[in-house]
């Protein structure tokens, strides 16, 4: 494997996870999308990490994981809460404020 | 990497350089403490707590930054910290802002059943963290602390459970932080990927370091990974500072946020924001300011305009704070632009701007927490009708808070205006300033409109007409002698800098 | 001795002004005691400024002549060498003169009336006045605006609040309007502090030297020039930037249009003559036919406009703007007499503008209407209102006696030398203000008594002119009368300090302007 | 004895008069009167002093306002013309100052009135002393005021109401003219003081310049109600009758041909010749108009025209000493004149209409004989002034200009016609209302002054008795004039031309109108001829159609694109449209959290291209 490789797929994935975000309705799915993007700049941490032969690439990685899994939570816990005001978790009805 | 290495690294790491962060975690920590032991009816003293605790960190601080010689920068924590005047100024910035959010914090949360502690323990979690963002000299650290703050501002707005509107403006900003975290990520990715990679000059073993990562920009200033890398990461700093096109989201997130926390974002997050750029863009990116300087030349011009131009039909006033809070982002980053420019005054400024800010702001939110009623997220500029023949103070504080936004002398956002525009001027940048000045005019409409629903209908004279004695339309919470002193500091200040600045410009131009 | 004179300037200004924030705690009902600390803070100023007149000023045979000079640093004097600098020449003496007693006139009659929320009325003119005397006192270009500003901003909330019909909108379109003007002059002065790099400060007189021994033809010059003359314009109203004046006027209480139709408008006019000319002479003279044919502008076109008027107030607004253009032609003329005439007629209009606004609100508390048309008679109950307003408008429209007369008539004299061509459709300014003068005060108090009058008349007997309207009508009919009839005291005053700013040969004009 | 003191005490006296008057005695009428008359006798004794002690020129200056190249001063030029003046004026003004004691008796308002007459004292003496064109200037916008107060003086009538604004702003428009004019002297000559310009005009290469001149004699024009500003006179009228004639017949009226005189030496021979057209032509048309009168001021005010028109033709044909000659008999006796009109008016209630006057030499004897005596000496009957005068003028009209000469001696005959007509239809016949039937003799104050007039109407003309100094004035042209006549032995032409018109004018009036007629015989006769002449030309209803139509359209038309264009289009106009695109800025935030990626999205692509240096 080379490093462009990594990269490569480290790209697709993050596009991946914008699109995803970009397109997709549901907000668990966006959310989702979101974990995505950030996985893929794990990936991409980690080729470069091994490309360059330094450590502090690896070592990201996991506060970036760390920091993900906090974001999750926080949001998840969001969802759940306004889930049960508005019952739906579609993100084009959640457009109460606007204008 | 043998032992030595990592005991001279280890000898770098002086905590007592992060006395006032340390300090504030565990005030944060001793909150929850007393949250356990406290008997029910003594926890009204929480609040009290939080704000005694960070009045008394400002006073240590204050002290601190006073005896500080000029040349006192330092680096900690093997390099990863950098301690400079600037930080120790910002730090009693944020700490100002921690202040006066948790006494907004205690407006509001005095009409409403919500849990009481967890707001003032982010708050300082979230202080502290700002204060080691503009610290930061390194991309870990940088990135840990912008979460950490991130993911308490989440939490802070969607502090109000019970409102669909906070909860909305939470996830909102959520998705939309999430995804600018990204994306400022892929940036780092990249360029500590380009700056690691040894066949390219000026390479580096620590390339997330901003000292390293900046040899290597000046010597590859046109590698096309390091352009992707320092727009992403320019990109997600945009979101945080909401400036076009990336200030789409704040009307929204402003106006669903409780006032403290909008309060909060508007001001302090900011700031951090602005000198996290400053570091950036004047430190590891002064390679690329060819690049930069005519982008956010034209981005600062677009959000002046758009910021001004947006809130004039808008009625609801928090949405007028989050989009003249854009306006100010675009003069601030006139004034950046400026520092890449070679203006030797400009870094002062903003700082100085960020703290007439920050009194202006506090203020105007002052007044709106009083008012705010049970739906937050609906105020609107006509609950203001007869407010000041109802309540002349807080009707003072909103003059002069929305003056000093104005930009009206002899307040003080109208010195941070001055200095802010010399400083444009004299990096040349004639046309940025035409167009600030044309905002500020335009500001002037709605900013005096509000003052005008405030004050224009009561008092009509005897000579013609009749006078207008209607009622107020809501219900404005009194202000206790606590809060009264905290408005009272607020307007003092603004009148206070506005006449006189001597202390403050000692010690911002000539230490930075 | 300048500290011992330069603390009686300290006193002009901020006693007003503490006086004033004083009086903004006060409660409503201590209308008394209200009225005593009002009146305090508008006679202090009076008294200083007359003292400064007539006691201390003398045209110095030392050649200096800026007097009482001081200076505090407010802690921008080492970043951006902004302090508070105080002084008087020939020039500003008789703008901190005009301050004082159109100060106090419109102070008394604001004091004479039963605003609601007297306090804040008065407290509000206080900080206005505080503003007005810092301002001409000021030889720091940066203070120079800043109290400027401070001045304007009361104006708006005074016609917000106490205004008249369409009060919100003028008092909107006045707020924007003035401010791009005073941002725009900001800009200038910036400008005009960064073309000086090597002293580095906005003090004016320093300014002046560096700019006298520099000169300055360059483009930057060039277009500082225009920054300051336009946005000097837009604050006086310079045609066609004027349409904030009449309808903000028509809307604002007496005592606030007493104050910034007569004295405040006139900063922008001071800093063409103060800052503007003597800093740019050469700059200046490539704006001067751009300028004429806009004084112009403001002279007949306005003065047409002013005579197709029914209502009052709007009259006195346009004509009030209509005289700013006699003004910008004295300060056109770049020279020591139209400056010196422009000064006489900014003084002179000061007052007699003031006494308009002032009249004729007497007039509609007597006729509750400013329909011309409509009003007929009245010097039958009020005999001496009717004189009263005769005599302010024969000062405004030139009658010799008043200051009015050799204001204009310095400018017109002084005009002709170089632009004869000129003079002729200026002068004729003094036929229109005199039909639509005249005509006001045979509509309002000649002939016979008019129907509406008669009506209201019946249940609201008319009352001649009471003291507290009569006194500061007094106090500025004396002082237009005390320039009008002997001006020596005043010009030589004047000239001495214009003479160190325009001596130099006609030569810096070029010989290319052509009017006609 | 120091001159300049008593220059400045005639001066100033009437001022401090004044003063006290405005400030103090509002409402104490009689003492007011004291305090003026007291004044205006003092002044006149000292004029009197000065007249026959004073036999040199004499000039002071006092620097008034120095600005630059601008010097103004105030100052006091002394010579036969100022002595001759100052003498009429302070004479005639004392006069009518008693006059006006007994006819504002029962005045209400006779303190303003008072106040009134005594600052016009000030203002006309200031015109008389002034050694300089912007004082005399200064001076000049004075009397106009003064003369427009006192025209206002009946201030709820609407006569009043008009004919004082109509009075100053004709006279402004003059006084537009004549400030051109001083400007352009100032630059021009270099000196704007009158001594030093007879003396720079009498040193050779002098070229005098004829649009200086032009401009400056707009002032007179203004002033002494000459074509084409005369309108205002007339209707000046609507004031109290002393002021009329004061202000609007002795003195102020002639101020003009005073100011000719003086600035004579810059006057140039085109200038010259428009002043004796327009005085010429005035003397016949307005001795026309005076036939269509009905009102006796009226009559008597276009008689003043026509007799300006006199004095105006002297100055031109280059005689200035004579106009001035003219001016000061016409003072004496249309001053009497006046006063008789008004002492009649007093007596008959203020009934100003002749034909409802008839028969007062019954009911007044004295003012009766006194009137006629004014009309003879108005006439130029000989021997009386007006036949010195006048007879001086039409002489040399005859040497100078042959058409002016005619139409001057047309004028004469007019004169005698429309006096003829005002005397037999107001004073003979039978009374022909309420109002003159029940009319009485004044009382003392009223006829002393018309005594004194009376007498100085009669002998006035005897330059002889003239003091020296003053005599000067008009000794040397009388005796060119008499050198003239009998060089072109026209001696016995006019020894029948004093005569002549003056007879047939009274006899043609006494046969047209007859004695005592009710009715206007021309408007019974000839009434088409009657409406010519009483439209006057047209001249009050082509300027009132350029005011109405005019001007106030074109004003009014200003002032909607002021408010629609300036006001409304483009300064609220931009409001709105910043307004529209503020509405279109608020209206992206839609809510959607879609939407605000897409923004993201493109605001990624647009920093990465702009970085890229795609833009």
């Amino acid at each position: 494997m080379t490093l462009h490789s990594v990269i490569l797929v480290a790209g697709i994935l993050f596009i991946t996870g914008f699109l995803g975000v970009l397109l997709r309705r549901n907000t668990l799915i966006v959310l989702m999308s979101v974990e995505l993007m950030l996985n893929a700049v794990n990936l991409a941490f980690v080729g470069f990490s091994r490309y360059n032969n330094t450590m502090d690439g690896a070592v990201f990685v996991f506060f970036i994981i760390t920091v993900a899994a906090a974001e999750v939570a926080v949001g998840l816990a969001i969802l759940v809460a306004l889930f049960r005001r508005r019952q739906t978790v579609m993100l084009d009805t959640i457009n109460q404020l606007k204008d | 990497m043998n032992l030595e290495v990592f005991k001279v690294f280890a000898e770098s790491n002086i905590w007592s350089a992060l006395w006032v962060e340390i300090a504030l975690v565990l005030l944060a920590l001793g909150l929850l403490v007393l949250e356990l032991v406290l008997p029910a009816n003594a926890k009204r003293t929480i609040p009290s707590v939080a704000i005694a605790g960070q009045i008394i960190l400002l006073v240590l601080a204050s002290i601190q930054l006073i005896q500080m010689p000029d040349d006192c920068s330092g680096m900690y924590f093997s390099q990863m910290i950098l301690q400079t005047p600037q930080s120790a100024i910002m730090r009693i910035f944020f700490l100002l802002g921690g202040i006066f959010v948790s006494y907004l914090g205690t407006v509001y949360l005095a009409r409403r059943e919500l849990p009481k502690m967890e707001f003032f323990h982010i708050v300082l979690v979230v202080t502290a963290a700002f204060m080691i963002l503009v610290q930061s000299h390194h991309f870990v650290v940088f990135f840990v602390a912008l979460e950490t703050l991130t993911i308490g501002f989440y939490v802070l707005v969607a502090y109000c459970r019970t409102s669909s509107a906070s909860l909305e403006a939470g996830l909102k900003f959520l998705i939309l932080g999430g995804f600018s975290s990204a994306m400022l990520l892929f940036g780092i990715v990249l360029l500590y990927g380009v700056a690691g990679n040894p066949l390219l000059p000026g390479y580096s073993t620590d390339s997330m370091n901003f000292s390293n990562l900046a040899t290597f920009i000046t010597q590859n200033p046109t590698n096309p990974l390091v352009l992707g890398g320092a727009v992403l990461v320019l990109v997600g700093m945009a979101f945080k500072i909401g400036v076009v096109p990336f200030q789409i989201w704040v009307p929204d997130v402003y106006q669903g946020a409780p006032t403290p926390v909008t309060a909060f974002l508007a001001v302090c997050s900011k700031a951090a924001g602005f000198i996290v750029i400053i570091n950036l863009l004047n430190g590891p990116f002064l390679g690329l300011s060819d690049v930069f300087i005519p982008l956010l030349a034209v981005v600062a011009g677009l959000t002046i305009l758009f910021g001004n131009i947006a809130p004039l039909s808008q009625r609801n006033v928090k949405r007028v704070m989050g989009l003249s809070g854009v306006a100010h982002a675009g003069y601030l980053l006139a004034g950046v632009v400026a520092i890449l420019c070679g203006s030797a005054i400009a870094h002062g400024a903003i700082i100085f701007y960020l703290f007439t800010y920050l009194l202006g702001s506090f203020a105007v939110f002052a007044v709106m927490a009083h008012v705010s009623q049970k739906e937050d997220e609906i105020q609107e500029i006509d609950h203001y009708e007869n407010f000041a023949k109802h309540n002349p103070f807080l009707a003072l504080a909103l003059v002069c808070g929305l003056g000093s936004l104005a930009g009206i002398p002899p307040l003080a956002g109208f010195i941070g205006k001055l200095i802010l525009f010399i400083a444009i001027f004299k990096a040349g940048l004639y046309t940025l300033l035409g167009i600030a000045i044309l905002g500020v005019v335009i500001s002037i409409y709605y900013y005096f409109g509000w003052i005008r629903e405030a004050f224009f209908h009561i008092y009509a004279i005897g000579e013609r007409g009749t006078t207008d004695d209607r009622e107020q339309l809501v219900d404005v919470l009194k202000p206790t002698p606590m809060h009264a002193l905290a408005i009272g500091v607020l307007v003092t200040g603004i009148l206070v800098l506005g006449f006189y600045q001597g202390g403050l410009i000692d010690r911002l131009f000539y230490m930075l | 001795m300048d500290a011992y004179y330069s603390s009686f300037i300290y006193l002009a200004v901020f006693v007003p002004l503490i006086t004033g924030l004083m009086l903004l705690p006060m409660n409503t009902s201590a209308v008394n005691t209200t009225r005593s600390i009002a009146l305090v803070g508008f006679v202090v100023p009076c008294i200083v400024s007359i003292w400064f007149a007539f006691g201390f000023y003398t045209s110095s045979a030392s050649g200096e002549v800026y007097q009482a000079l001081s200076s505090v640093d407010l802690g921008l004097e080492g970043l951006l060498g902004i302090s508070l600098r105080f002084g008087l020449n020939g020039v500003s003496m008789p703008m901190f003169l005009l301050a004082g007693i159109v100060g106090l006139a419109s102070g008394l009659y604001a004091i004479a009336t039963a605003a609601h929320r007297l306090n804040l009325y008065l407290a509000l003119l206080l900080i206005m006045l505080s503003g007005l005397m810092g301002t001409f006192a000021s030889t720091d270009i940066f203070f120079f605006y800043f109290f400027h500003e401070l001045a304007l901003i009361p104006t708006f909330i005074m016609i917000g609040i106490w205004g008249g019909q369409g009060r919100r909108t003028a008092a909107m379109e006045m707020a924007v309007y003035l401010t791009l003007g005073a941002m725009i002059s900001l800009v200038g002065l910036i400008m005009l502090y960064a073309q000086a790099p090597a002293i580095k400060t906005f003090n004016l007189i320093e300014l002046k030297k560096y700019f006298q021994a520099t000169g300055g033809a360059t483009v930057l010059a060039d277009n500082t020039f225009a920054m300051l003359l336009f946005g000097f314009g837009i604050l006086v109203s310079l045609w066609p930037f004027h349409s904030w004046a009449p309808r903000g006027y028509a809307a604002a209480p007496s005592s606030a249009a007493m104050l910034h139709a007569g004295v405040l408008k006139k900063f922008g006019l001071y800093g063409l003559i103060q800052i503007a000319a003597p800093l740019l002479p050469i700059a200046g003279s490539q704006w001067i036919e751009v300028l004429i044919w806009l004084a112009l502008g403001n002279i007949v076109v306005i003065g047409f406009i002013t005579m197709a008027q029914r209502d009052l107030k709007l009259m006195v607004g346009y004509s009030s703007v209509m005289h700013m253009g006699y003004i910008f032609l004295g300060i056109a003329t770049l020279s020591v007499a139209g400056m010196g005439g422009a000064i006489l007629l900014m003084f002179a209009h000061g007052l007699s503008a003031a006494l308009m606004f002032m009249l004729s609100t007497s007039v509609y508390r007597r006729t509750h209407s400013y329909d011309l048309n409509e009003m007929g008679g009245l010097g039958q109950q009020a005999p001496l209102l009717a004189g009263f307003f005769i005599a302010a408008t024969m000062a405004n429209i030139g009658l010799p006696g008043f200051a009015n007369f050799w204001g204009e008539f310095t400018i017109f004299i002084a005009l002709w030398n170089q632009y004869p061509w000129v003079v002729v459709p200026a002068a004729t300014g003094v036929i229109i203000s005199a039909v639509y003068g005249l005509r006001a005060v045979a509509n309002i108090f000649f002939g016979e008594v008019s129907q509406s009058l008669k009506d209201y008349s019946k249940e609201h007997p008319i009352t001649d002119i009471r003291l507290g309207e009569r006194v500061p009508a007094i106090i500025l009919l004396v002082a237009l009368l005390a320039v009008g009839l002997y001006p020596k005291w005043m010009g030589d005053k004047l000239e001495s300090a214009l003479l160190k700013d325009y001596a130099k040969p006609q030569a810096v004009a070029p010989a290319n302007v052509h009017v006609n | 004895m120091d001159w300049t003191k008593v220059f400045l005490s005639i001066l100033l006296l009437p001022l401090v008069a004044a003063l006290v008057n405005m400030l103090f005695l509002r409402r104490n009428g009689t003492t007011a009167a004291l305090v003026s008359i007291t004044a205006a006798f003092f002044s006149m004794v000292l004029a009197m002093i000065a007249l026959f002690k004073c036999t040199e020129r004499y000039s002071v200056s006092f620097p008034w306002l120095s600005l630059g190249d601008f010097q103004a001063s105030m100052g006091i030029y002394y010579n036969p013309m100022t002595a001759t003046m100052l003498f009429v004026v302070t004479f005639v003004g004392f006069l009518i100052h008693v006059f006006s004691v007994g006819y504002m008796s029962d005045d209400p308002a006779k303190g303003r009135f008072f106040t009134g007459l005594s600052i016009f004292m000030f203002s006309m003496l200031g015109i008389v002393l002034a050694d300089n064109l912007i004082m005399m200037f200064v001076f000049w916008e004075l009397v106009g005021f003064s003369s427009y107060m006192l025209i206002a003086h009946y201030w709820n009538t609407e006569e009043a109401r008009s004919a004082c604004k109509k009075a100053f702003i004709m006279n402004r428009i003059g006084d537009f003219g004549m400030l051109l004019g001083i400007a352009w002297t100032y630059w021009h000559y270099k000196t704007v003081n009158l001594q030093a310009l007879e003396v720079f005009s009498s040193q050779p290469g002098f070229v005098i310049h004829g649009g200086i001149a032009l401009l400056l004699i707009c002032g007179f024009i203004g002033k002494s109600a000459q074509f084409p500003l005369h309108t205002w006179l007339p209707d000046a009228m609507a004031g109290p009758t002393p002021v009329s004639a004061l202000i609007h017949a002795a003195t102020m009226v002639a101020a003009g041909i005073y100011f000719l005189c003086r600035i004579f030496c810059i006057l140039d021979a085109q200038t010259l010749e428009v002043i004796v057209w327009l005085g010429s032509g005035m003397v016949v048309y307005a001795g026309i108009c005076a036939f269509a009168q009905t009102d006796i001021k009226k009559i008597l005010a276009y008689s003043t025209l026509s007799q300006l028109g006199y004095m105006a033709a002297a100055v031109g044909l280059g005689f200035p000493g004579l106009a001035l000659f003219h001016t000061t008999t016409h003072a004496f006796f249309k001053a009497l004149l006046f006063l008789g009109s008004g002492s009649v008016i007093h007596a008959c209630h203020h009934e100003q209409d002749i034909f409802k006057m008839g028969g007062l030499f019954k009911k007044m004897p004295l003012t009766t004989a006194l009137f006629a005596i004014g009309t003879i000496a108005l006439c130029g009957v000989m021997f009386t002034s007006g036949y010195f005068s006048k007879d001086a003028i039409i002489e040399v009209a005859y040497f100078k200009n042959t058409p002016v000469f005619i139409l001057l001696i047309l004028g004469a005959f007019l004169t005698a016609g429309y006096m003829g007509r005002l005397f037999y239809v107001a004073f003979l016949g039978s009374p022909k209302s309420q109002n003159s039937e029940h009319a009485h003799e004044s009382g003392f104050f009223m006829l002393v002054s018309l005594v004194v007039l009376a007498g100085m109407s009669l002998i006035g003309g005897y330059t002889q008795g003239w003091a020296p100094f003053a005599r000067q004035l008009v000794s040397g042209e009388l005796d060119t004039v008499h050198h003239q006549i009998v060089s072109l032995q026209a001696e016995g032409l006019f020894s029948v031309l004093g005569i002549l018109p003056w007879a047939i004018g009274f006899a043609i009036a006494l046969l047209f109108y007859g004695i005592g007629a009710k009715k206007d015989a021309l408007q019974n006769h000839l009434p088409s001829v009657y409406s010519f002449v009483n439209q006057k030309l047209w001249f009050d209803e082509i300027y009132g159609f350029y005011v109405r139509n005019v001007q106030q359209r074109f004003a009014d038309i200003l002032n909607f694109c002021d408010v629609v264009l300036v006001g409304g289009l483009l300064v609220r106009g931009t409001a709105g449209l910043v307004g529209v695109v503020g509405m279109m800025a608020r209206s992206l935030h839609v809510g959607n959290i879609h939407i605000y990626v897409y923004w993201f999205l493109a605001g990624l692509i647009i920093y990465w291209s702009f970085a890229m240096g795609y833009f």
